[in-house]
């Protein structure tokens, strides 16, 4: 009984503590003040800022990369393991899974339909279309959310994210999409409430490591973790999805986003997540302007 | 159970040399790793490709475990563009796997 | 939010009293759910289940002792990451370095 | 072979033993290759599995091409060329992998020697190129250093 009243008052002693701490920082800025404007707000024009901040930062870290570049990864910053990289992209193990996925996206539904219905322009590419603001369902839908919802639509069950099929379809997808820039908008204001969802997730530290995605991939991006060198964030969507060695597999950008999460030791967020799926809206706007060169291989 | 093992070739001619490469769909498990349950995946490798070209072996890998997952391999010979040439793959299982390629 | 926290902690503890149950088992199941409160706000570590499991199998050994440590560090887990959540939600744009 | 094979498999301990019934499958009858050499556990064990007694040499006609530092153990490009003539075969081995033979690969009066392959390398170890020319194994060597990664960058 002892014991249990210790509980109790520590769990008010612990509240009461972080109360006080809260107190104390009230004074910060507590949410974005851009949300509280009125309607003449020109969203696009905040983001554009945002951008063009960010990129400042890796120009100024890395002069010598050419903001192109960083579509290469880590290759863009790190000689010594480019060279291994081109060997591979000579004859990527991704190329068996292309093909893969251009036989399940032929591959006729039950209905007789196929996803050539639901993404009529592939053959000129549409990867860098993705992941955008839908104004219908006011949510940001990803490539890999927009085969899973052609499906359902179609009365076929959804396909797992992460890995094995959709990785493949989506590979196939990107596959026909190389070459092409990126340039996702962000048009209203309930599109910039999801950019800005994205955005505090990026800074925002976790797991029992407290590393937030721009503590690695930004402020000490191209520095060593352990044998790793890490990855400038800008560039990271575009070659997805991702074959790597480690996995030995093609996985999707949740994948890796789950991935990231357990190795600060945070419980990893559901694929297609809101969470997950804002925060792939926030990093392809920052690489804005890079073209797609996925699928891409990595270590 | 045999399934048939994806072989992906491309072979370019340059002088009288054919250069090509291969790349083999095979989890090349070593037998040595453990699945989630704990248990050890039983040892799954490819074994051996062979490659003919006008009735002659050009090429004849043996491979073991210490070769990565989705087998890369390139090589080279003499030959001419237009002309055809054999790949078989066989794994420890007995799958087996076969293309044929026409050199560009 | 704090006030959540705080009916859920005291209701916690009212339960656990209730049911006449262990100081570990009582432990564990604080420990628990305050786990589903950092997993509601997208922060909970990766560690902290393993931790809770780990109590429980310490507890089906008839290692209470263990059990308990094992769950109070869990505790202490769930506490920390519903503290960064919290922080994150306040600081987060001052960790901009643009 | 099969006396091999099968001490191969006791020498792996139980969980094996299913193994052993699909490695007896009928192979195809090209099949040759290389049981004991395969499973060889030591360097030279695996090198005289493999080409019994033939004198070996070091040799500046094999050019042996791999990353200083290797990017992930998983996948180690390497290149093997040599400007010997008539190369029956190139062999590959890494040291201190468990089985050190990963490849061997041979080559027809037609091939060249010029070779690319993706090898594993469990950790830091040299890597022996050998290269089986005119009644001798002509070999090279580098160090190849395996680094234990964070979170793969």
């Amino acid at each position: 009984m002892r014991r249990k009243i210790t509980f109790a008052v520590l769990a008010v002693c612990f509240l009461s503590l972080a109360a006080c701490s809260d107190d104390n920082n009230d004074s910060s800025t507590s949410e974005p003040a851009s949300v509280k404007k009125t309607e003449a707000v020109n969203y696009q024009d905040k983001v554009n800022q945002d951008v063009k901040s960010f990129r400042a930062f890796y120009s100024n870290k890395f002069p010598n990369v050419e903001l192109t570049e960083f579509k290469d990864g880590v290759y863009a910053i790190d000689q010594a393991t480019r060279e291994q990289w081109l060997e591979i992209e000579e004859f990527p193990p991704y190329e068996l899974s292309i093909d893969e996925g251009q036989e399940f996206f032929e591959a006729p539904f039950a209905n007789g339909k196929s996803y050539r219905d639901c993404f009529k322009n592939v053959d000129q590419g549409i990867r860098q279309n993705y992941p955008f603001f839908d104004s219908a369902s006011q949510q940001v839908v990803t490539l890999e959310l927009a085969i899973n919802q052609c499906r359902e639509n179609n009365a076929e069950p959804a396909l797992e994210y992460g890995m094995g099929e959709l990785a493949a379809i989506s590979a196939y997808i990107a596959n026909l999409s190389r070459e092409k820039v990126f340039d996702i908008k962000v048009p209203t204001k309930e599109a910039y409430t999801a950019y800005m969802s994205g955005k505090q997730f990026f800074y925002s530290k976790r797991g029992q490591l407290n590393f937030s995605c721009a503590d690695c991939h930004l402020k000490i991006a191209g520095s060593n973790l352990r044998a790793d060198v890490l990855s400038p964030a800008i560039g990271h969507p575009t070659g997805m999805p991702v074959y790597r060695s480690n996995w030995g597999e093609l996985g999707t950008i949740g994948h890796r986003y789950r991935e990231c999460n357990k190795n600060v030791r945070s419980e990893p967020l559901a694929y297609q997540s809101e969470a997950y799926r804002n925060l792939e809206f926030y990093q392809t706007i920052m690489s804005n302007g890079l073209a797609v060169n996925g699928p891409s291989s990595r270590k | 159970m045999a399934t048939k093992i994806k072989i992906k070739v491309k072979a370019k001619e340059k002088k009288g040399i054919v250069k090509a490469k291969l790349l083999v769909k095979h989890p090349m498990e070593s037998g040595m790793r453990k699945d989630k349950a704990g248990q050890l995946i039983p040892i799954h490798h490819l074994k051996e490709v062979k490659v003919d070209y006008k009735g002659e072996t050009v090429f004849h890998g043996e491979f073991g475990t210490g070769v990565s997952k989705d087998p890369f391999v390139a090589f080279a010979f003499k030959g001419t563009a237009g002309d055809k040439f054999t790949v078989d793959a066989v794994d420890s299982k007995g799958n087996t796997g076969n293309v044929e390629v026409k050199i560009k | 939010m704090k006030l959540i926290k705080f009916t859920s902690i005291i209701i916690a503890v009212l339960f656990a009293n209730s049911i006449l149950a262990g100081p570990a088992e009582e432990a564990i199941e604080k420990a628990d759910k305050t786990r589903l409160e950092a997993k509601a706000r997208g922060f909970e570590w990766s560690t902290t289940s393993i931790l809770l499991m780990k109590a429980k199998t310490a507890l089906a050994a008839g290692d209470n002792a263990l059990a308990e440590k094992l769950a109070n560090q869990a505790q202490k887990e769930g506490e920390n990451a519903i503290i960064q959540a919290d922080y994150a939600q306040l600081h987060w744009q001052e960790s901009i370095p643009l | 072979m099969n006396l091999s094979r099968r001490k191969f498999f006791i020498n792996f301990g139980k969980g094996a033993g299913y193994l052993a019934l699909v490695a007896s499958l009928p192979q195809m009858a090209w099949a040759k290759w290389n049981q004991k050499a395969f499973t060889a556990t030591n360097l030279d064990a695996a090198i005289k599995a493999k080409y019994g007694e033939l004198p070996i040499v070091d040799s500046k006609e094999v050019n042996l091409k791999a990353p200083a530092i290797a990017e992930n153990g998983a996948v180690v490009p390497v290149k093997v060329k040599s400007s010997l003539a008539d190369v029956k075969s190139i062999s590959l081995f890494v040291k201190d992998n468990p089985s050190p033979l990963t490849t061997t690969l041979n080559l027809g009066k037609n091939s060249l020697a010029d070779i690319q392959i993706r090898i594993r390398m469990g950790k830091t170890s040299e890597v022996i190129a050998i290269v089986e020319s005119g009644g001798k194994l002509h070999r090279a060597s580098q160090q190849v250093k395996v680094t234990i990664g964070g979170c793969g960058g």
